[in-house]
């Protein structure tokens, strides 16, 4: 009952064999198109000075959406960027808890953590990665403690961009992960760019996914804009984590199609024609146009999935416009579980010369 | 100018004097910089195409090529353990860390080998490099792009600090350090990057030291960055009520121009320390200890420190309420006035 | 006691009283707080079978097994980040980080994470870790194994940061610490480690702020961690000059029990503060700072500073001229009590 | 003229063809004999007291003497860790001025850097390898600049342990070596030990040379008791790094055979038979074995390398026991290249100080 080094197998992992259901894939682009409807918005919101800023995941709805699908949230926790929104409400977030981070409410989001098994938006490139490794290890002791097998165990998934993946921290999560094999999935959103930096001038090699055989973790690389081609490869990297069979690298290529940020110019370092050239299919379209050829769907099914969206932004943005700026007593609440002198002081002149400013 | 014969540029560098806005002087100074040294180097990510983040290094790759101007991948240990290497090759890096808080994972390669090679070779290895940061608060940013890190750098020894506080200083201290055959962190003030200013550019002014911003007979404020500016607001402020405070700019914080605060202390005998970095071990300790350490027989009462509380760096809408306000420096001033030996 | 019932383990804590060196205190400590806390467990490079590099583990591994005490690969940034996520899934990790010098590649996981992961979360995710790390000079190491981080972390809003200077101190700040639901930083004054002193196991007295350990009237000298006893000899040295020196032991430095200080100095009017760490924006500042704020009416001089220089930590054989010695601190003293108000 | 990036070709690299001449061998041979000698030396020196510690690297011979062998020490540039003493003497450093590292005398060595192109010792694991990678970048700027072609670049070797591996800048100076194709040599000492901990519970996967694939870059596994496999595998790396095809992986598989350091005691993770049968063939028998059975070296000849290598130890150990410590104003004095006025303060406060106590 020792937990020691053994790699794992390396190798490509097959995608799930079980082909989804057209109702779990008119779930799956419901959510899409929902989470497409509220980022078109919320760059409008910045504009009419909603929220002061936001980063865009126009484009990565499959990849987002996809990855969360393959998970169970009652067990399962999710590791995100400052750009998942898409997973953030495929993952069940309260959406206006959520935006708090962009409305500058409160950094990380007000969404409780613990309950929504989704961690705070993280702001340090990379900076969640060997968290994700730590959170699984103690899924891996909690079986040994309980005396459990370990062949059905809670999973992480960290997302991490192309960009992300030249930080040292992933490469020691990546070998932490292999060396005590915990139930870990990398899920890579390679979406071209990090900012103004191409991926052939950041990734060396050209795939994250390939640095996996590296530390003996199986990889697959999977089309980002097939949310079933996603979700057969979260389920194969989900399944093998929990089996105790160790970590997964996924990379989903997929493309940035708006902005880094709100207070991005993406024309200075790309042409429209490139990103017409590289965007790929939309995996929105993409998806209705087979669902509705298959007879699955219809276009007014599909207007009415749109409608819902709008509805739901319309919602979720007079929350985030009521939100009002947290007490700034707050500050010196939460710094720890147990205060300081020093901070109690503090607070109490904070106090004082707010009410006499 | 033994660097005219190195150099295959054809530009010179700038004369005369013009108005410019913080972020353009730095962008002057780095262009004038590549211009003269054939050696220097800009790297960091983003500065390539898109001219940074903040367009700081806007238009230096197309007119220096991308071997001189070039984006590195997503690393800041990477940016700043490969200029080791190229300063090690005999090239005068200037990297960028593109925001503040982004410096600590590079902190392993600045202060166990940047800022001791030089030490560890006995000069065989100097560590001629400039490391520019956007610093501190004051534009509302997402978490970790609001840091003060003057407290860090400023204990380690083997690395240079400065931060300029307005487009003049900006453009000479920037144009000095590229020079320097010393490490020297370039913290600047981003939430002063649009405030416009004249830069005479042939008229450095002394370079070294701190800089009394503003005369005043009642009461010393330090300050450095941005601070300084809300410093001299509030000496219009203290003004109407009859109080001269001088207000001295600090610039330099390592090393820190003890004598300059000591001279413009013992003629007002009172002092107020201003920095947006928490206080705890903050650089204002440091500050006012040296004031009391020079001055302690002419001060009237304890230096006061007016700064960020020991708190992390809170979200935009937390943001004022955290930095020090007017009000606040006020308070402290006013604490410092009225201060009875008990 | 709740432990009780999710404690697996057979065998109790220790009672009664112990001759113990510090590293054996330690060790007992560990002992005794994974005894207590089944779900605290210790990892770090070389802790296990080892028994760690100066053998802080020893025999941990064994009593505990693998899954509780573990070897980690070589990496302190992977070490302090599975910390974080270990944390997050309910655990209390108490990592070691091999040597002070080698936290620098930690930072970025101690500043922007587990310093602020319960601030982010607003107290969801709290990070109780216990970061200890074999700390200071004194033994003569090759480079990089002899830094004073304090400075550094008693900045870092988040964190709390002590230093034990005697075996009794060290066993019971140890148990504290890893049962506190804050990160905490155990900065192990690594020349000490074979100090030896008697361990009251049930008896740990107050184990916040600081504490007097000597009492004098002449003057205080402040310090931590290895320093405290070299405070000590001086203070017998002094002693025969008929000077009566206070030694005060700060141990917390992050908060400073700024009380004590003031406590301590209203009564001998007269400080010295004395670290290993550069004086220039050392943790001396602060303390100094802290007791000129709350005693410039009675403070006879400026607290004067006796510290390691501006200088990278040297190597062995110059470790004794870098180091506040004995002689240093009695000039310091000398200095304090010679002072007259220019 | 632009340095930007193109992964480059990736596989496994072929060991130089040429194979190498009795005389080349005998050469090695010596160079080998002379280290075991200082080396062994230096733990007596240290149990004499003439030096406080000291990092063994006994069976590490052919792996360090080897890979030296390959450079042109005229041109290209070494990046050592604390435990490269035989790599030092082969690159021509003087051993009195190396040592004075471990006699405590001066941090790093007292040899210049500049002069014998090989970087002070570095404490630091994995503290010197995006060095490497900015100085042969820099090597690719000066040709740039001086209108020169990229194909016979100077090299940077950067050493590393199997432990080392696992740190994040390892992985930076890999995926930035790969980006900008930067002639460099990335040579692994696989030890099997990083301190007490075993390379399987280290390097997830198994091999740090497998993970140059990653990036893109050419790595080979070489036997590294085997001084000839060493030379030519570190050859064919430096060829290809001259060539301006970028960086190579090269892992020598060898055997920490003595303690981590002087104050280490592997009985407590390994034991006499794990070392016994882990080792392997020991470097120096190996090759003399095999050169006297190719009646290219005589028995005799052995004794007398033995013999010039005790000499060579007697005259290191006496300029090393002659080494006095360094005067402590040079604290002050090298810091900077240009000083504070607060230093100088100190300095003068340390002097007076100093005199007077
Ligand atoms: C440690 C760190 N360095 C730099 C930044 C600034 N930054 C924010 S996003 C970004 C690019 C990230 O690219 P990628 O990982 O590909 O993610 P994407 O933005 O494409 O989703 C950079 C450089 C940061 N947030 N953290
Ligand atoms: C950053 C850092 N962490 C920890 C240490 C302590 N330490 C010194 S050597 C060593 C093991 C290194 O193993 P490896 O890289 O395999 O090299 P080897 O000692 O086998 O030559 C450790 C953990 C250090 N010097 N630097
Ligand atoms: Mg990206
Ligand atoms: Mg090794």
């Amino acid at each position: 009952m020792s937990v020691t080094a053994t790699p794992a197998a390396t190798g490509a992992l097959e995608l799930d064999p079980q082909r989804l259901q057209a109702d779990e894939l008119k779930r799956l682009l419901a959510q899409m198109i929902t989470v497409r409807h509220l980022d078109t918005s919320a760059i409008a919101w910045q504009r009419q000075g909603i929220i002061p800023g936001y980063a865009p995941m126009q484009g990565q709805e499959a990849a987002q959406v996809g990855s969360i699908a393959a998970l169970d949230m009652t067990r399962d926790f999710v590791f995100p960027t400052y750009r998942e929104m898409g997973a953030a409400y495929a993952a069940g977030v309260d959406m206006a808890e959520y935006m708090a981070t962009h409305k500058a409410t409160w950094n990380g989001g007000l969404h409780d953590p613990v309950k929504y098994r989704f961690t705070p938006i993280q702001t340090v490139i990379a900076g969640s990665a060997l968290h994700a490794v730590g959170w699984a290890h103690g899924q891996r002791l909690d079986a040994l403690r309980e005396g459990r097998e370990q062949t059905d165990l809670p999973a992480s998934l960290i997302y991490l961009g192309d960009g992300a993946s030249s930080q040292g921290d992933i490469h020691e999560a990546m070998n932490f992960a292999g060396v005590f094999k915990t139930p870990t999935v990398f899920f890579v959103q390679n979406n071209g760019w990090a900012i103004s930096v191409p991926t052939e001038h950041q990734v060396a090699g050209g795939s994250v996914a390939a640095r996996g055989a590296g530390y003996g973790l199986p990889s697959v690389a999977v089309d980002g804009n097939d949310v079933e081609a996603v979700v057969r490869a979260a389920r194969a990297a989900v399944a093998h984590a929990r089996s105790g069979a160790g970590a997964v690298v996924v990379e989903a290529f997929t493309y940035r199609r708006g902005p880094h940020s709100t207070s991005d110019d993406p024309g200075r370092y790309r042409s429209l024609e490139d990103e017409r050239r590289d965007a790929g299919p939309d995996p929105i379209e993409r998806l209705a146009e087979r669902l509705i050829a298959a007879d699955e769907l219809t276009e007014s099914e599909v207007r009415e999935l749109w409608a819902d969206a709008a509805a739901f932004e319309e919602r979720t943005r007079e929350a985030v416009a009521a939100q009002g700026p947290r007490p700034g007593a707050e500050m010196f609440e939460y710094v720890y579980q147990e205060t300081t002198p020093v901070l109690q002081q503090q607070a109490a002149q904070w106090r004082e010369e707010s009410d006499h400013a | 100018m033994p660097e005219a014969t190195m150099t295959a540029n054809t530009g010179a560098v700038r004369t005369g004097t013009q108005e410019l806005s913080l972020n353009k002087a730095i962008n002057a100074a780095l262009a004038d910089a590549l211009e003269e040294n054939p050696r220097a180097l800009v790297l960091g990510e983003d500065v390539g195409r898109l001219g940074g983040v903040f367009r700081i290094t806007d238009g230096l790759q197309e007119r220096f090529g991308a071997e001189r101007v070039f984006d590195t991948p997503l690393a800041e240990s990477g940016i700043l353990g490969m200029s080791v290497g190229l300063a090690m090759a005999g090239y005068h890096p200037i990297p960028e860390v593109q925001f503040d808080g982004f410096t600590y994972p590079a902190v392993n390669q600045i202060v166990t080998q940047i800022a001791r090679m030089n030490f560890r070779t006995r000069g065989a290895l100097p560590m001629p490099i400039t490391l520019r940061m956007p610093s501190f608060g004051g534009i509302q940013s997402p978490e970790l792009h609001s840091e003060s890190l003057e407290w860090l750098f400023a204990h380690v020894a083997g690395l240079k600090v400065v931060s300029p506080s307005n487009p003049h200083q900006a453009y000479h201290l920037l144009r000095h350090a590229a020079t320097m055959p010393d490490p020297v962190v370039f913290m600047e003030p981003k939430s002063r990057y649009w405030q416009k200013g004249s830069v005479d550019f042939d008229t450095p002014g002394d370079l070294t030291g701190s800089v009394v911003a503003r005369e005043g007979r009642h009461l010393t404020l330090v300050a450095w960055g941005a601070m300084v500016s809300r410093c001299l607001q509030v000496a219009d402020m203290a003004a109407e009520d009859g109080v001269e405070v001088e207000v001295l700019d600090l610039r330099w914080l390592k090393p820190i121009d003890a004598e300059g605060l000591a001279r413009s202390v013992a003629r007002t005998r009172r002092a107020v320390v201003v920095h947006e970095a928490p206080k705890s071990a903050g650089l204002g300790a440091e500050v006012a200890q040296l004031i009391t350490e020079h001055c302690f027989g002419t001060l009237k009462a304890p230096v006061e420190r007016v700064t960020g509380f020991d708190v992390p760096f809170p979200s935009g809408s937390l943001e004022n309420e955290y930095l020090p306000n007017a009000d606040r420096i006020l308070f402290g001033i006013q604490r410092v006035l009225e201060y009875r030996r008990g």
